[in-house]
């Protein structure tokens, strides 16, 4: 690691005004992808600023037709939590399947979420719920919140709170993961509320997560694997690595879209 | 940074380190503790688990700062005396969950995790699924998911654990 | 049996350390006043260095040194060394290009060391490390080994030209091209063995210590075998004369063979705790390890096997180019010739074999021996073929194997190898009805309901152990000897101290060497230690590889404790006034033969060193006897390992769902263990088959050089394995051992791949497996039968 | 790892304003993203310095960038290469050809990159998006700077 001055907040306004005043800041929430980044000397920053004991930060929470979860909330808190268990089981489905059990003791929703790696499993599940993500200053709606392979709408002044998930009728996430790293090669979030229809999917394209106009509109008809046979994506736009080439991806986003339906109707 | 006060293996400890100083670091280098051991740079090989308040963590991917305050188990505090082994050391010795040893430390504070979290009745897929953020070359996973079954028996019966905490 | 003897699942004694925390592996050792060591290594595969500028790391907080390629040539210091000569078949030596431990004129892989910071701290270290400028004339590179002898291909050392290394050949070419040319079904196949990387879980480190009053030399190093290396590094590379340096090897994390070899890194820190007058310790990163280890496997292979019209084979013709790499590491020359080509019999009574094999330097990091260096290699083409043969010639694969195994012993081989003892036929039937094969196409359909394709595969294996002679592999090239030392240290209580000259990294040597001991001298396993891994300690000894350590360094042992035994008597005759013919020893008792006069071992071994009952100038005091065992011959393990495995045709995700293992081994001194041995082997050979495969881009750049990339099996990966064992003793040594360390990783990968291709109906599908490759194939496969 | 891609991007601008555009090292450095540093030595050649971001990976590279095969105003092709310092190195080069368009020009793109070291090494899964990133990047900023020269 490249030497750096570490801040502890213990609000989120001292950290605001952290990130305003300390050169080169950045945000550490769990340091599951930063801390191996600095390690390998392949990212450096003056300062981090640790929002492990901000105040308020962390919880899930029911809220009428929503359900909130704060930025600093674990992804072991988010899989085990019995509201969410019952609310969305298939975002603590996801949220188990993130990383492993120690990865998911210490890796926050919000950290996840700012990072937007393209084969991150969060993305998916914000993105396929339609999900507002609250931040210190606005609230910005998934769709508008994830700008291509790690770029987010946050300001760098920006830091997310909490995230409101409304209740889905029917969710279902689906992940194929890469065999060695074990991120999505290719994710898929399902969901359906009302006549709303979302799928959308990490891992395969190469500008992160996004969703997929067609199959919503085929499970429009009727939400049911059924609706999905035979359709795929082009694989204009997938990523290719050793692991999968463009076509692979494109064709696992038909499988697991296939299979996340019929796990949320299952 | 301010002198890094924590609680290791049940005995407070202190000391100035440089920021960038990761867990794993203060405790091989620091305490000279090193029963953690560090297995790869990437966070996937699990050789480095041990316990903060209770959780099974990489000790490679958090930062000593991060941890201050906090009771930290390893390996090394996991026997209830000098005398008595924790039924899951015990089951690794049983069952050949070992060969070269170098994985055992982090396989043993994670399989004792797992077990704190899920309980004692644990089946073979659940095991190898919870496995997933530990590496062994040696073995095969054969007999430590052997061990690890055997050994969440063993805490059933009681036995002397002891948790960080609690 | 005794309780702890020969046969017992005895729990092993090295254990409590490991799981206490308490092991300590060369990291976990801290010399007063230790600093660190960094390595600079070059990111070009290819590339002339014009100059090294290290003025400016030099003057940074807390460096001691900076010292590069010509420092090393300054102080005379040699290149490093492959110790196994092959001639190629023209006669002539093969070409060893110079490899200096840090680069001085020219970098020919990405990873090569260039230079070494020696600071305070790692980090200073690292931030030096980052201020050192070379100036690089980057030349084209070369990492595919079918390519690297093509013309026009770059050119990495000016002594191999082509970057032909050698061309040798083994077997009779003519009789081989007969034997295909009339046979009925000419079977061919073209295979890519795939590089592996060994990642032995405990990455590489030394320490590096100079004592400047006694000019002594010390390197504390996580290598499997510290005679050899303490030999080649004072009389090759010459850092230290023998006598003045200790290497010591504490516990190891894991080898797999990747620990054998003498590396550049451990040679510099050596040589730098001199300079800087300080003990320098180098940890290896995992990603550095990556570039850095030496890699396993790579070669590629067009092979064709004829068989008549019953099934029996006629002949065998294989014509491989091997990949060493950018350097010619300690033993990479002897691993695509001396343990290859002679396995390629397999089981099978073949009366002609030829094999041609060129060796080649290629950009890339140095390949040697990993975990059945060449034996996976030669079973995996023998037992394709007969899986393919089975295939088009309609016979059951069983059926195919038992029509041309082996039945008499000893057998004599085309391909040098003379098989001992074995029993073929019993491995196949035994694992036949293990793996309930009978049943297996009901498996099959239950599958297919489902949506998944099932398949299963045989590899029926032998491999070449415990080595071994050293005037045979002396004659083949070795540069060494391979027999193996033991000192028995009997103390005056009567426990014991065993110093063999093997060293365990996994394998459980202080257990059942111990249990060995204890058994013949009736004592307690308690009271044997087992003393390794240290040259002030242990008398010369050749390590711990090939399977070799209970074959031929046990029977050192045994060797030794028959001294011991014999010299004892001589003590106990004294004692009980007897004639020594008249002495019997057992239970750890010494009686006179027809009588009830007895005397205990521990009542003999104190006087053997009070010496109160005999005479010093008849009968010398003390009770210590040393051995050295050079075996016969090589050991012949062998067995048959079934795969079955349920694929999900959409995905092309490969499930191992069921694993059979029969081995023959010879005697078994801990079942236990041998269990965990197997399970080990075929784990690493699984990887292999479906997960792991090294990639180099177009520019010679490794691709695979994280976990993040590089699959290492995990626990979810791989299934439980049902393991059983056929015994016929090896008649080569005391006790009947053959070896078990290597088997599961020679088994698997052939298992793994007959397997997928049964399941598939399609043989087109390289290692690894990935989800990908096989989802390829059963696409193409499926267009195929449908185009037909 | 070696990477290619290839792009149109339409501009609102003939082709003689386009290439003096393509020429302009102020420009230039306001397209290359990152780009920190760019001081021209000669009429075709710069040193530069630029900061490569991607996700939690930052490397700084130095190095230099040429252009070469001038047919103006049909386009060139530039290239260049960097040391990213313990990030390895990269190099790359893209063929720029300008053509009359709809009362504008077209500019097409070939680019194809090489990156060495550790960023290959440890950043494989990342460098081909980000590559695609970059790429897109530039032409879409020279883009914009041209329609606001036209502005």
């Amino acid at each position: 690691m490249y030497a750096f001055t570490y801040n502890r907040a213990s609000g989120l306004r001292q950290a605001q005004n952290m990130i305003a005043k300390l050169d080169e800041p950045k945000l550490l929430a769990g340091g599951q992808s930063l801390l191996p980044a600095m390690k390998l000397r392949l990212a450096s920053h003056a300062n981090l600023i640790d929002l492990g004991r901000v105040e308020g930060l962390a919880g899930i929470e029911l809220k009428g037709r929503s359900l909130l979860i704060g930025a600093m909330t674990r992804h072991f808190e988010v899989a085990t939590s019995p509201v969410v268990r019952q609310a969305i089981p298939a975002l603590a489905q996801l949220a188990g399947q993130i990383g492993d059990p120690a990865v998911r003791h210490m890796g926050t929703l919000g950290g996840s979420l700012a990072n937007n790696d393209p084969n991150a499993d969060y993305p998916a599940g914000a993105l396929g719920l339609g999900a507002t993500i609250i931040t210190n200053r606005r609230r910005i709606a998934a769709d508008e919140f994830f700008k291509g392979m790690f770029e987010t709408a946050l300001e760098p002044d920006e830091i997310i709170t909490r995230v409101s998930f409304p209740l889905p009728k029917k969710a279902g996430y689906m992940k194929f993961p890469n065999p060695a790293s074990r991120f999505a090669l290719v994710g898929v979030f399902v969901c359906k509320r009302g006549s709303e229809i979302r799928v959308a999917v990490t891992g395969a394209g190469t500008a992160g997560v996004f969703r997929v106009g067609t199959f919503e509109e085929a499970l429009k008809k009727r939400f049911s694997p059924k609706s999905l046979e035979g359709l795929t994506i082009p694989a204009d736009g997938m990523s290719s690595d050793i692991h999968g080439s463009a076509e692979y991806r494109a064709h696992l986003v038909g499988v697991m879209a296939r299979r996340a339906v019929a796990a949320a109707v299952g | 940074m301010p002198a890094a006060t924590l609680t290791v293996n049940g005995k407070a400890v202190t000391a100035d380190v440089d920021p960038r100083t990761l867990l794993v670091q203060f405790l091989r280098e620091n305490l000279r503790l090193t029963g953690t051991h560090v297995g790869c740079d990437t966070s996937q090989c699990g050789a480095c688990v041990v316990h903060v308040n209770g959780r099974a963590v990489k000790s490679c991917s958090i930062l000593v700062a991060q941890a201050v305050g906090a009771n930290v188990l390893t390996i090394e505090g996991l026997a209830p005396s000098a005398t008595q082994l924790h039924p899951m050391q015990e089951a690794f010795r049983e069952n050949h969950g070992l060969q070269c040893g170098y994985c055992t430390p982090g396989m043993i504070m994670t399989a004792v995790d797992m077990v704190n979290r899920i309980g004692h009745d644990l089946d073979d897929k659940t095991i190898r699924h919870e496995l997933e953020g530990n590496l062994c070359r040696c073995t095969g996973y054969h007999n430590i998911v052997k061990s690890i079954a055997a050994g969440a028996k063993a805490m059933a019966a009681g036995g002397g654990v002891r948790r960080a905490a609690e | 049996m005794n309780a702890t003897g020969i046969g017992a699942a005895v729990r092993r004694k090295e254990d409590y350390r490991f799981i206490t925390g308490k092991g300590c592996y060369t990291d976990d050792i801290s010399r007063p006043g230790e600093v660190r060591a960094i390595f600079v290594r070059s990111p070009h595969a290819h590339a002339r260095i014009r100059a090294i500028e290290t003025a400016a790391a030099r003057t940074l907080p807390g460096v001691l040194a900076v010292l590069t390629g010509a420092d090393l040539a300054a102080d005379k210091i040699g290149n490093l060394i492959c110790g196994w000569m092959i001639h190629s078949k023209d006669g002539s030596p093969m070409k060893m290009a110079p490899h200096p431990a840090l680069a001085a004129t020219k970098v020919c892989f990405v990873g090569d060391p260039i230079a070494v910071i020696v600071a305070e701290t790692s980090a200073q270290a690292r931030d030096a490390a980052e201020k050192v400028k070379v100036d690089y004339d980057i030349l084209a590179a070369v990492t595919d080994p079918a390519a690297a002898q093509a013309k026009g291909a770059a050119l990495i050392h000016e002594i191999a030209p082509n970057n032909t290394i050698y061309q040798w050949h083994l077997g009779d070419a003519k009789a081989a091209d007969a034997a295909l040319a009339t046979a009925r079904h000419v079977v061919a196949l073209d295979i890519r063995n795939n590089r592996l990387v060994p990642n032995a879980i405990e990455p590489r480190a030394a320490i590096g210590e100079y004592d400047s009053g006694s000019g002594k030399y010390s390197l504390w190093n996580t290598t499997q075998n510290p005679h050899v290396a303490r030999l080649v590094i004072s009389a090759f590379v010459g850092v230290a004369p023998e006598h003045k340096l200790r290497v010591v090897a504490p516990d190891v994390g894991g080898g797999f063979g990747s620990k054998i070899f003498i590396y550049p890194e451990e040679v510099v820190c050596l040589w730098a705790a001199r300079k800087v007058d300080r003990p320098v310790k180098w940890v290896c990163d995992r990603s550095e390890a990556f570039l850095a280890d030496a890699h396993g496997r790579d070669h590629v292979t067009h092979a064709q096997m004829g068989f008549d019209g019953d099934g029996r084979i006629t002949g065998l013709r294989v014509r491989t180019i091997a990949n060493l790499g950018a350097y010619m590491s300690t033993f990479s020359s002897s691993v695509p010739t001396y343990l290859y080509a002679t396995l390629l019999a397999g089981q099978y009574d073949i009366p002609a074999i030829y094999c041609a094999v060129d060796a080649v330097y290629t950009n890339s990091g140095p390949v040697d021996a990993y975990r059945g260096a060449g034996r996976p290699e030669a079973t995996f083409v023998v037992e394709r073929l007969m899986e393919v043969g089975a295939r088009v010639l309609g016979i059951d694969p069983a059926d195919l194997r038992k029509r041309n195994f082996i039945r008499k012993f000893p057998h004599q081989t085309p391909v040098i190898m003379n098989y001992d003892a074995g029993d073929y036929h019993a491995s196949l039937k035994k694992a036949l009805d293990m793996a309930q094969s009978r049943d297996f196409n009901k498996r099959k359909r239950e599958s297919a309901r489902n949506g998944k394709l099932r398949g299963i595969g045989y590899c029926a294996y032998i491999e070449a152990c415990g080595i071994a002679p050293s005037q045979a592999v002396g004659s083949l090239g070795a540069g060494v000897g391979l027999w193996e030392s033991a000192e028995v240290r009997v103390n005056p209580t009567g426990s014991v101290e065993v110093l063999t000259g093997c060293h365990q990294h996994g394998q459980g040597h202080e257990t059942t060497f111990a249990q060995v001991v204890a058994e013949r001298l009736g004592i307690p396993i308690d009271n044997v230690a087992i003393v390794h891994g240290d040259t002030d300690a242990v008398q010369f000894g050749m390590g711990t590889y090939g399977s070799r350590s209970a074959a031929v360094g046990l029977s050192a042992v045994v060797k030794a404790l028959d001294k011991i035994e014999a010299k004892a008597k001589k003590i106990a005759a004294h004692l009980l006034e007897a004639a020594e013919a008249d002495i019997v020893f057992a239970d750890g008792r010494f009686s006179v033969s027809g009588t009830d006069k007895s005397v205990a071992w521990g009542e003999v071994t104190l006087q053997a060193y009070v010496a109160h009952k005999f005479s010093g100038q008849e009968l010398e005091p003390g009770l210590k006897e040393g051995a050295f065992y050079d075996p016969t011959n090589f050991t012949f393990p062998a067995g048959c390992h079934i795969c079955e495995v349920e694929i999900d045709p959409e995905t092309g995700a490969t499930r191992i769902v069921a694993w059979t293992a029969i081995d023959d081994f010879g005697t078994v001194i801990n079942p236990m263990i041998v269990e965990g041995q197997v399970h080990g082997g075929i784990a690493q050979g699984i990887g292999q088959a479906l997960l792991e495969g090294v990639v180099y881009d177009d520019n010679a750049q490794l691709v695979t050089g994280s976990f993040m990339d590089y699959s290492l099996p995990r626990a979810d990966d791989l299934p439980s394995y049902n393991v059983g064992m056929t015994v016929t003793k090896c008649p080569g040594n005391p006790l009947g051992i053959k070896g078990c360390g290597e088997a599961g990783a020679i088994a698997a990968p052939a298992a793994v791949i007959n397997a997928i291709t049964d399941a598939i109906g399609s043989e087109d599908i390289a290692m690894p497996a990935t989800p990908q490759a096989v989802w390829a194939a059963v696409r193409k496969a499926n267009m195929g039968r449908k185009a037909a | 790892m070696a990477l290619n891609m290839s792009g149109e991007v339409q501009l609102g601008a003939p082709r003689d304003v386009v290439w003096v555009k393509l020429n302009d090292a102020e420009v230039l450095k306001a397209c290359i993203p990152g780009c920190e540093e760019l001081n021209k030595l000669s009429d075709t050649e710069f040193q530069a310095v630029a900061v490569a971001k991607v996700g939690p990976v930052k490397a700084r590279f130095k190095g230099r960038v040429h252009l070469t095969d001038l047919d103006p105003p049909n386009g060139y092709r530039i290239s260049g290469e960097g040391e990213g310092g313990v990030a390895g190195f990269a190099k790359g080069g893209a063929t720029v050809t300008l053509t009359d368009r709809d009362g504008g020009t077209l500019l097409g793109y070939v680019v194809e990159a090489q990156i060495g070291g550790k960023l290959a090494q440890l950043g494989q899964r990342l460098v081909a998006g980000a590559s695609k990133k970059m790429a897109d990047d530039f032409f879409a900023n020279f883009a914009k700077a041209v329609a606001q020269s036209q502005g």
